[in-house]
């Protein structure tokens, strides 16, 4: 057992992947040289070369297009797009191309890309590049999208990404990347397949995933201070995301409240919020409520920036509203 | 002037152009009947560039193609049968009916589509060639992409990471001078298209996209260098579509004293004729092909009409991998 | 009174606002000469001339910033984007500059362009052509999003569209431009700002907009046979969402179901449906139903497009199972 | 070698640069300060382009930039205080403080940000020369962008849309070597940026973007062959950021040796040393101005610091127009 930063364990997955399998390489803008604008890859390029770290020009469209092009040939791209605020450049390749050419083609290819990016607001980046857009691709079929929230899912789902033979998005949240965690040794393989139940409780589901979860588990523990029992879901894939676990978490405490940082309408939340509405109506003992991103391109300065995105304090208010304490 | 060919290679060249013609005009009929629905872009007249430029790719060799690619699968050797499916929409196809006449896939030929977001397979193309230089294979990914791909960003990002990177890919444009109903001149501001891969340091090379023969000698003496290592490169082969954009098109942006003007070009008589002055082909060797190809095309029709529609339970398969199957 | 089709009522607005406001202009691939790929710009070349009826090149992020542009020193541009499909590559300029500029610049800026795009399925046109992409539009904030169902809006939505002084996404369901319908004389206008109830009913809430509004009233037809009394709306303005409207139905009818064609996940029926159970679950007495998009991307043959798409049949099975007849 | 301003011209260009040079070593100091958040792109090494550049444009012409546009706002005379408390984030901010460093805003100037999206300004600014060609009004759009952009699709996409419909905008390229870590020679194939411009049939220029001088009259020269209606026209500065990219950059990607190598073309010295040999200035001037600086930035940071926060209440204004308000 060791401590570790979050990129840490983002870097330790991309090395032994790439020790693993020659296939695997890294390519995004400034991964190599730079060390990656978040220093994921700080030190790759001189341990694997600029061939395998490497460092793009500024165009989104044609080097994610090319990652997905290199899958079809066997390769196993790692492709860093430096934001989802940029990702929108590269979407029609990731949509029409990547999610679809299995599917179009009677399924003759596979496209095993992996495409990281960060996500999320915290550091003050204003409107161009502080936004949570996981909606985007969790919209997608033929995507799997997913959205590590510890340090062992920021190693083991990025290796796990890798085994899989269609595109996978990841999300990492950017003001994770300093957070340190614990890392057991032997670093644990992880599924890509299970929502995780990051704490038990049986008065109210608060369901979240990535840069949010830190803030609903401390909602958690203040709640359990006033006496009310929060069961916490670490959702972890997005897509496919797994209900099972959402709807046995709501069979047991009859309320849910999302906790995500995307803009709340036609967000990330509000699927969730529907399809428990829908399929677990009669399990609720009252609405499903959301705790998300106000809808505003996010600006600047840090006060405006927090009440643009998801707080403790508002998760507590949700959780005590639906156990009505509210 | 490119020398001509011998006698096989002749016949190999006017019995692709027969057969892409013949085939396109019945796909023509059928969608009159209702057999083929959707977009169907026809390849009438641009035959010669697809029949030519295949030649120089060895079957390692990958292809990736537009919506107007029929002529291409075909050329490749996608048997007619599995074309004509496809356009049908059967499970027999190609692309197991579900891409239709602007999805032609066969991975077992190497050709990656039938893409239809004009340019977006261009970037594909760039990460074939990357995993292929990477994996220190020799092969060459040849793309082919409509003049007015020109325009669109996809096409200068893919040009540049190509060039910079140095893989084997070739850039065959295909350029029929409209882009819809505009006219090159009215997409571009520079209409020499070797201008633009020149900015890019880029070989490059334009040829009479309706001479079968030069087609192919200048297509093979690129792609040899592309092989050789010399990095990627640019072809531009100046051509004519003689029909619509597709079955939708009103042809409002061109006269028919132009397509006339156009039509005496027709890379299928015009290599006829040449090879018969040549005393290397006859007009009953064209008959034979014609026989040959009449009787093909007969087959791929009953083919695809005997052919069968994929269960509606089917729907979903393929849109994730099944692992283990 | 006159009958027209969707397309003509497309181009009576064009006309119309082309000869009221010599700063709207036309621009998108063949507009002009080829007369649109859907027509609806037939003939008007010939009327304005080619700088106002502006063919541009195959380049959708230059285009549609140019229109961002345009709309920034006074013009008033509609952008013609063929599909949503290939809107993909203009979603940078249309999220983070149309939407984003005003808010970040403080309110210095306003972008008034229109961007029309042709959506959805039933043309047989494949995985690169035919989805139905709305969500993409809605979830963000800055703009609006409408999506005409009838011919009155085809024409008095483009129109108001123009008055926004924000950008506007319209989308016309590529299935409607032949289909007729009576234009009042004159033609009247119309607000962005309500939902229509296309057909008053006390059972159940069918909500729909564009292309599905057919098969929803084909089923509240075919519900009313069987004593089911169906309320349809044609929500119109997709954001900002007339939510009054539909919990005003919802109120009186107590189930909704809601058709939509677009991928069923995070798709745009996922918001509506989560809106009505958490601010209507009270007034609920069965769980919100979806008749939405399968999760493939669009294949060719009609069998399985159809199989892609929401069918009357299904909407009636939805509404009867929401009613308790299932 | 360019003509030499007289004495006032000088003393303008002079205290440009100054202005520039001293608001961003205060600017870091801020930052470290924690007054200044988020991303702080220093333009120390380029203030001779904006200075320059933007004496070729008129009051009524537009400007677009990059997030590294300090020195573009100042110059173009959006006051000093507006700019610093921007940088703080309060609300008498020229962007009410909602942008931040990155996104300068000040529609009275005709300066449209402060863009952050690499190149996708570009688009705009080609509209914006449009809708200023369909109205016939004569002014000009100045895009200013980094030598990275151009392998964006957008530049490509931009560059064609102007020179097809020879709209009236200037393609400003501030080569400063480096796109983050990325040098030039690894991000395009062809690192003679003219030629990309050439490929689009339009005018381009490169100029030493550390000679002031020399990039007022080149920038003049072009900007007047725009006005007059010659259509768009590219030019490229060639100069060098002395600092980090940004306040997050570990500079591994480059020596000192070379950052100190090009310090000694450092544009303020090199110009202050001609024009005192030409006898048009003195260093008393350069003193005086930077006691007037100086001044200007005291009262600019004081400025700042007793701003006011925008109330959390009007988070979501201006999200849309309040229409009649
Ligand atoms: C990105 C994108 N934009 C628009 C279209 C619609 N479209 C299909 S083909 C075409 C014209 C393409 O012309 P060109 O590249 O010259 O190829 P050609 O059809 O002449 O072979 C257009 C505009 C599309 N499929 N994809
Ligand atoms: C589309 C996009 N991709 C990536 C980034 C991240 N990024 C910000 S600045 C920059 C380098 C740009 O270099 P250049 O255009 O040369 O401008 P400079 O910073 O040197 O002035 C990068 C990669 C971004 N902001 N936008
Ligand atoms: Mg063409
Ligand atoms: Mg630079």
């Amino acid at each position: 057992m060791s401590e570790v930063t979050f990129r840490e364990a983002v870097r330790m997955a991309l090395r032994e992947s790439m020790h693993a399998d020659e296939r695997v390489f890294l390519m995004g803008e400034d991964v190599g040289r730079y060390g990656g604008s978040y220093a994921c890859s700080m030190g790759l390029l001189e341990e694997f070369g600029e061939a395998r770290i490497r460092d793009t020009p500024l165009s989104e469209s044609g080097f994610v297009g090319a990652g997905i092009g290199a899958a079809l040939v066997g390769m196993k791209p790692i492709v860093e797009v430096m934001t989802v605020n940029f990702s929108l450049l590269a979407l029609d390749q990731i949509i029409n191309n990547a999610a679809t050419l299995r599917h179009m083609s009677g399924g003759q290819v596979n496209v095993p890309v992996v495409i990281r990016m960060s996500t999320g607001a915290g550091k003050q980046l204003a409107a161009q590049h502080s936004h949570s857009w996981e909606a985007f691709y969790t919209h997608v079929p033929g995507l799997k999208v997913l959205s590590p929230a510890t340090v062992v899912d920021a190693r083991g789902m990025l290796l796990a990404a890798l085994d899989d033979p269609d595109p996978v998005v990841i999300f990492e949240h950017s003001g994770l990347y300093n957070m340190k965690g614990e890392m057991p040794e032997p670093p644990p393989a992880v599924d890509l397949t299970h929502a995780r139940v990051a704490r038990e409780g049986t008065d109210v589901t608060l369901i979240t995933h990535g840069g949010c979860l830190r803030r609903t588990t401390e909602a958690a523990a203040a709640l359990a201070e006033r006496g009310i029992s929060a069961e916490v879901l670490d959702l972890r894939v997005l897509r496919p995301l797994d209900w099972n676990t959402v709807f046995e978490s709501v069979a047991k405490t009859h309320r849910a409240v999302i906790v995500d940082e995307g803009w709340k309408s036609w967000g990330f939340s509000a699927e969730v919020s529907a399809r428990i509405a829908e399929d677990a109506f009669w399990m609720l003992d009252a609405p499903v409520r959301r705790v998300a991103g106000v809808e505003v391109p996010i600006p600047y300065p840090t006060h405006l920036e927090q009440a643009s995105i998801p707080q403790t304090a508002q998760v507590i208010a949700a959780a005590l509203e639906v156990v009505g304490h509210g | 002037m490119t020398a001509l060919p011998g006698r096989g290679h002749a016949l190999h060249l006017l019995t692709q152009m027969v057969r892409i013609r013949r085939f396109e005009e019945r796909c023509a009929e059928l969608y009159s009947a209702g057999k083929i629905r959707g977009f169907l872009h026809l390849y009438i007249g641009e035959e010669a560039v697809a029949t030519g430029a295949l030649r120089a790719l060895g079957p390692d060799d990958a292809l990736l193609c537009t919506y107007r690619e029929h002529g291409h699968a075909l050329v490749r050797g996608v048997p007619m049968n599995k074309v004509m499916a496809e356009m049908f929409g059967k499970q027999e196809g190609c692309s197991r009916g579900r891409g239709g006449s602007m999805h032609l896939f066969d991975a077992e030929h190497r050709l990656y589509g039938g893409n239809a977001i004009v340019a977006g397979h261009l970037p594909l193309a760039v990460g074939m060639g990357l995993g292929d230089q990477m994996a220190g294979r020799q092969r060459v990914t040849a793309c082919f992409f409509g003049e007015g791909a020109i325009a669109e960003g996809e096409f200068h990002e893919s040009m540049n990471l190509a060039a910079l990177w140095k893989l084997p890919v070739l850039f065959a444009c295909e350029n029929n001078g409209y882009a819809m109903g505009t006219a090159l001149a009215r997409s571009e501001s520079q209409t020499a298209l070797t201008v633009k891969a020149a900015s890019y340091g880029m070989p490059a090379v334009s040829v009479d996209g309706m001479d079968v023969v030069a087609v192919e000698t200048e297509t093979r003496a690129i792609v040899d260098a592309i092989r050789a290592g010399g990095g990627p490169a640019f072809i531009e082969y100046k051509t004519y579509r003689f029909r619509a954009h597709s079955m939708f098109d009103a042809e409002l942006y061109r006269d028919k004293a132009e397509v006339d003007e156009h039509r005496k070009r027709d890379p299928i008589p015009s290599f006829l004729r040449r090879m018969i002055a040549a005393n290397t082909l006859t007009e009953e060797d064209l008959a034979h092909i014609e026989a040959k190809v009449a009787e093909e095309l007969s087959e791929a029709v009953a083919f695809a009409e005997a052919g069968t529609w994929e269960p509606i339970e089917e729907l979903t398969r393929d849109v994730y991998t099944e692992v283990g199957a």
